[in-house]
């Protein structure tokens, strides 16, 4: 049953180009998807189905008596369908409520790559915590984005000293990412929509959000809460690279920063 | 290539999700959602009842 | 295709005739009508919006409670804020769990313009329960004067003083807080206290208003029923923002 | 059926008791500063249509931007990307407040409700007429708005802060959204008059005999909705206090201490605000104003579906207990528009089953629907084509609810435009359907004229029609991945570029779609004047209907008498398959040889 599921399921997926979602990059993406589409599918088909059923009973008459109601009607065309809804959303919550838990309920695991991700009128920002494995202090009141310091980071902290701050998300593929999100002014949206994650970077909060991207490429950073003027134009790249490119590309990075 | 940086996990984590949510705030935001709810399905029952008084 | 009943002349004759009282004359304001008897006698059963003397009276009253629920809920909406923003923190730079709540002090006046409240609400529920004295209301139906007003007229006054007492205190509690340095912009305690007391303030100027409209009633308005709605109204209003204070000044003192 | 002197008294009568209340002849004072119902729900009618065209002009001019940015507005010069996000904050609050709120609630409460329920007037007309000017100076306040240095705010009709709550994020957050908050202060103090009213004349004003059971189901769906407003205007007020406060005040209730907005450090040292505070108090009033914008809607089709095929509403009294689950219900779920917004993930997980649980009511409610008519031979009135387009617009828009309800997926689907196709098909376009069957069910009652009923049908096929057409693409750009809110999708920079440049053919599709859908509503406006001018008189109850506001002698009633109701609304004998209309209002011993009419169950 679940097997034949799965495998309708599978043949669905087909059907992206259909429901012109993006590729998905991400480990979880997967199961999202196919629970998605499922979705998807479930409310075309209903949706179709109360079409016909109006349409239809529009269309054929009969007796307008035989519309008065009866207590084995009322239950017969309401109640009945109703039981049948929600044992239906219920079965769809629970699936998606599995889900929900699997990548929201848990921190990432400890080996996960740590990023920072700041949010500003109208641009991201992405630090790396450096060879000291610790994110350096920021101050608000050090913000100097015309000296090259987007961000505040305390020049007094040494564990500032190696922090990289980069313009795009560079991640490398199948090791999980820990992003720390923090906004320094309004709310921002930070969502990937090939890595399937979304989450609002609150100031005044550090949210975390943790996934796993899987396939290289070259991704969009969107901001999705409405954040000024220039919210449509607030993006950035995410680069997604093989595990040894990265690790080329940190210690190009590094060593840039030093020197 | 897991040296460079998985150190940073084991602390920061913990300190960031109590800076999110402390346990009396987030006590504080379920006394606060509770009293809201609260007071307006007590008003909106009082209506209802106050309706079935007025047959 | 006759497919709607047209009422005929009976049918409209079958409707009754609505009585327009309202209380002013004709029927004695207080109906003693036991009921039971003839048609249309039993008040209970009589169709909403025509039970006689109390309807309007009843209809204001039902319209203002309705207001004081959505009042209620503005409260409770900064209440909710209240208790989350008393328990917020933040880190600071250096990572040090800083909650910046530093609970007001309350100025000791405070405890005695509860009290002026407290009391300006027995005072007006004095005024109110003249305005429905029974053997006054006949009175003033058989023509003996206006009784009721000049029972009544003297609490309102009284309320209306204590209510400016209560206000002239609050204004004196401000002075204090202002005088110690705590502005509402000082700390996250004093922005609740300020807007509690200011926002508690601003209804009681809206009652004031509502006691000197009724003051103003019992002496211009010709109908007893719409004295007694003024009265009435004023009355739970008042209440309302009694207890109101009392629930919110707890708030203040026990739980900041 | 003899002609009756109703019609043509009708104004007559309205005329005579404005004159009685305002004690002079002068026009003005009789249609403009009257405490007469019928006259304030004209004129909040009045209001929501140039609030409705001014938010359509909106809405195309955004549309028009978004797919073609380099075009240059005549009498305008470029439009800047803060004139595209004035565009949507005033085309949102325009559309949710002045629209479905006003027209439904306000409206056609007025000209209807009390009619429905046999009285003769609201229980307190003078402050009926003064919620009305409320509203009216709140509408001023919010297109003056436009003329401030800044112009008009931008931060969306949600106006989060800290973004509405520091001057310096944007032009238009100055001075422009002080007066966006004057306005929707202004909008909730006159809601919640109007609100009480309605409900004390409901408890209170009943005619004789008109039990519980017997209201109308728009009866229900107003009262329902009153009472979400009561609940829910007095938080949005207090949330809106506490903004202006963190504006004015330098408090920060909003306000998390070092927030940096361009440039200048707020809030510095000691202060803790924060944003999240605003977003649970702001849809704690906004997602039962959902509901409040609906319910009317809902009722309206249900009393119609019924009417027009001749059947009692099937399960009228689970379509009471339905109305009053989801105004219920419609309090508890605020939390699911904030699944990413910052919140607990198990609060996530606790709004994901309370929303997903009002699902099930409103299931209930189309069942209902489908079973009323089913293969009932109803008769097509335009105001039954548009109660059946509800009904299908409601499913249709209804069921990308669940899928948002699920927090996983709305972890890829929130500020999508899956989210805009969602509500503007559920909520606008359903809500739009409701108040056009309304129009064209009532317009006898508003003006004794019927409107035309074949450009009627004209204007009911092009609206579902460019209502699918520019609605149901967007569910496909947005599972693409369009955000909203952006200005514009061409010469993006970055790989977010071509994500968004993906979605512009469809994009173009839906802008001429949006274009099509506003131009067929000219046929409305043609149908309108065209009818007011001279269009054909109606007779007195010209869809044999069975509700009180249909009984020929009720605008008399003013001068004494007051109809008595013996059953339930949508009730009707069956002899040789036609179905004979038994008013509310029509004494069972009056009625010629009626075997089973009696009792409130109907024919069973």
């Amino acid at each position: 049953m679940h097997r034949s599921l799965d495998l309708l399921l599978s043949a669905l997926f087909n059907a992206r180009d259909i429901w012109r979602l993006p590729v998905d990059g991400s480990l979880h993406g997967a199961l999202l998807d196919r629970h998605l589409l499922l979705n998807l599918w479930i409310i075309l088909g209903l949706a179709a189905l109360a079409h016909l059923l109006l349409l239809a009973g529009v269309l054929f008459a009969r007796d307008r008596r035989a519309g008065t109601e009866s207590i084995s009607r009322t239950v017969r065309l309401e109640y009945l369908p109703l039981a049948f809804f929600t044992l239906l959303f219920s079965w769809l919550t629970l699936r998606a409520e599995r889900l929900w838990a699997l990548s929201r309920y848990t921190g990432a695991e400890p080996t996960a790559l740590q990023v920072e991700v700041t949010g500003m009128q109208f641009a991201w920002y992405f630090r790396y915590p450096g060879q000291d494995a610790t994110f350096g202090r920021v101050e608000p009141a050090l913000l100097d984005p015309g000296a090259g310091n987007p961000l505040g980071i305390d020049p007094a902290d040494s564990h500032g000293k190696d922090d990289l701050v980069s313009s795009e998300l560079v991640l490398p593929a199948g090791r999980e990412v820990d992003l720390r999100l923090r906004a320094l002014d309004v709310i921002h949206g930070f969502a990937v929509p090939e890595m399937r994650v979304k989450q609002n970077a609150v100031p005044g909060q550090t949210i975390h959000l943790h996934f796993t991207p899987t396939r290289p490429g070259t991704y969009a950073i969107l901001c999705t809460q409405l954040c000024g003027l220039g919210h449509y134009r607030m993006n950035a790249n995410l680069r997604v690279l093989s595990a040894s490119d990265f690790e080329h590309w940190l210690h190009v990075r590094e060593s840039r920063g030093t020197t | 290539m897991l040296s460079t940086s998985s150190y940073a996990q084991g602390c920061t984590q913990c300190r960031d999700n109590a800076a999110a949510t402390p346990i009396a705030t987030q006590h504080a935001y379920r006394t606060a959602i509770l009293l809201l709810v609260g007071v307006a399905f007590g008003i909106g029952s009082s209506v209802v009842l106050v309706g079935r008084r007025f047959r | 295709m006759p497919a709607t009943y047209t009422p005929s002349k009976p049918d409209l004759d079958k409707s009754r005739l609505h009585d327009n009282d309202n209380g002013a004359g004709r029927r004695p304001p207080t109906d003693k009508r036991t009921g039971g008897g003839g048609e249309g006698d039993n008040w209970q059963s009589r169709p909403q919006g025509q039970r006689g003397p109390r309807e309007r009276l009843g209809r204001y009253r039902m319209g203002l409670f309705f207001a004081l629920a959505g009042d209620l809920m503005f409260f409770i909406a900064i209440v909710s804020v209240f208790f989350v923003a008393r328990t917020t923190g933040h880190f600071d730079a250096y990572n040090r769990y800083i909650n910046e709540w530093l609970p007001t002090a309350i100025p000791p006046v405070l405890w005695l313009n509860t009290a002026v409240l407290l009391l300006s609400s027995v005072t007006m529920e004095l005024a109110r329960r003249r305005m429905f004295h029974e053997p006054d209301v006949m009175e003033e139906w058989f023509g003996l004067g206006r009784p009721i007003s000049r029972r009544s007229a003297p609490w309102v006054a009284a309320t209306l003083c204590l209510g400016l007492l209560f206000l002239a205190g609050q204004a004196l509690a401000w002075k204090q807080l202002a005088m110690q340095r705590v502005f509402f912009a000082s700390n996250p305690s004093s922005h609740f206290f300020y807007l509690i007391t200011y926002t508690h303030a601003i209804h009681l100027f809206l009652g004031i208003g509502g006691l000197m409209l009724a003051l103003w009633g019992l002496y211009a308005s010709r109908q007893l029923e719409t004295r007694q709605i003024l009265v009435d109204c004023a009355a739970w209003y008042w209440h309302s923002m009694g207890v109101f204070w009392v629930f919110l000044f707890l708030l203040l003192a026990y739980f900041q | 059926m003899s002609q009756s002197p109703y019609l043509r008294r009708e104004s007559a009568g309205t005329l005579a008791s404005s004159v009685r209340l305002a004690g002079r002849t002068s026009p003005i004072r009789c249609h403009l500063f009257t405490t007469d119902h019928r006259a304030i729900g004209r004129l909040y009618l009045w209001l929501a249509l140039l609030s409705v065209a001014i938010g359509t002009i909106l809405s195309l001019l955004m549309r028009l931007h978004l797919t073609w940015p380099e075009r240059v507005l005549p009498f305008h010069g470029p439009v800047l990307p803060e004139d595209y996000l004035a565009l949507v904050t005033i085309h949102g609050t325009l559309m949710l407040f002045f629209v479905l709120t006003t027209a439904p609630q306000s409206g056609f409460g007025n000209l209807i409700l009390p009619s429905q329920i046999g009285a003769r007037r609201m229980a307190f007309p003078l402050i009926n007429a003064v919620s009305f000017w409320v509203i009216a100076a709140a509408l001023v306040v919010l297109l003056s708005s436009t003329f401030v240095p800044g112009g008009s705010p931008i931060s969306g009709w949600t106006a989060y802060p800290p973004l509405s709550a520091v001057p310096s994020a944007g032009p238009g957050q100055g001075t422009g959204i002080d007066l966006w908050l004057a306005s929707i202060a202004l909008f909730a103090i006159g809601s919640t008059m109007s609100s009480i009213n309605q409900l004390v004349t409901v408890v209170r004003m009943r005619c004789e005999g008109m039990t519980w059971g017997r209201l109308p189901l728009t009866v229900w769906a107003w009262i329902t909705a009153s009472m979400l407003s009561i609940l829910a205007f007095s938080v949005l007020l207090a949330a809106l206090l506490l903004l202006f406060c963190d504006r004015h005040l330098a408090t920060s209730f909003y306000l998390p201490v070092g927030d940096v907005v361009n440039g200048t450090l707020r809030a510095a040292g000691s202060h803790n605000g924060s944003p999240l505070l605003w977003l649970h108090l702001f849809w704690f009033f906004g997602h039962p104003e959902v509901y409040i914008a609906i319910l009317p809607g809902m009722g309206l089709t249900s009393m119609i579906l019924g009417n027009f095929s001749r059947r009692r509403v099937f399960a009228y009294r689970t379509m009471i207990t339905t109305t009053l689950l989801i105004g219920f219900l419609g309090i508890l779920v605020w939390g699911h528009h904030m699944f990413v917004a910052g919140l607990n993930p198990f609060a996530g997980t606790a709004f994901s089953i309370s929303t997903i649980a009002i699902a099930i009511p409103a299931a209930a409610k189309v069942l209902s629907w489908l079973a009323t008519i089913w293969r009932s031979r109803p008769s097509y009135t335009t105001a039954f084509l548009f109660s059946l387009g509800f009904v299908s617009l409601f499913i249709t828009g209804g069921l990308s609810g669940p899928i948002l309800a699920q927090p996983i997926l709305d972890q890829y689907l929130h500020n999508t435009f899956f989210v805009v196709a969602h509500f503007h098909l559920i909520m606008a376009m359903a809500g739009i359907f409701g108040l056009f069957s309304a129009t064209y069910y009532w317009f006898p009652l508003l003006a004794n004229r019927t409107l035309h009923e074949g450009l009627g049908r004209i204007h009911f096929v092009g609206s579902l029609l460019g209502a699918y057409a520019t609605f149901l693409p967007m569910h496909l750009t947005g599972l693409a991945g369009e955000p909203r809110h952006y200005a514009q999708l061409t010469s993006i920079p970055n790989a977010a570029g071509d994500l968004l440049a993906r979605t512009l053919p469809l994009n173009r599709g839906i802008t001429w779609a949006a274009f099509f859908l506003a131009g067929t509503q000219l046929v409305f406006l043609a149908n309108l004047l065209l009818t007011l001018w001279r269009g054909p008189r109606s007779s007195p109850n010209p869809w044999d209907a069975t509700t009180l506001e249909w009984h020929p002698n009720l605008s008399e009633s003013d001068f004494g008498l007051l109809p008595v109701v013996y059953r339930e609304p949508s009730q009707y004998a069956y002899q040789n398959g036609e179905a004979r209309a038994l008013p509310q209002w029509i004494d069972p011993a009056l009625l010629p040889s009626a075997p089973s009419t009696s009792g409130d169950r109907g024919v069973s």
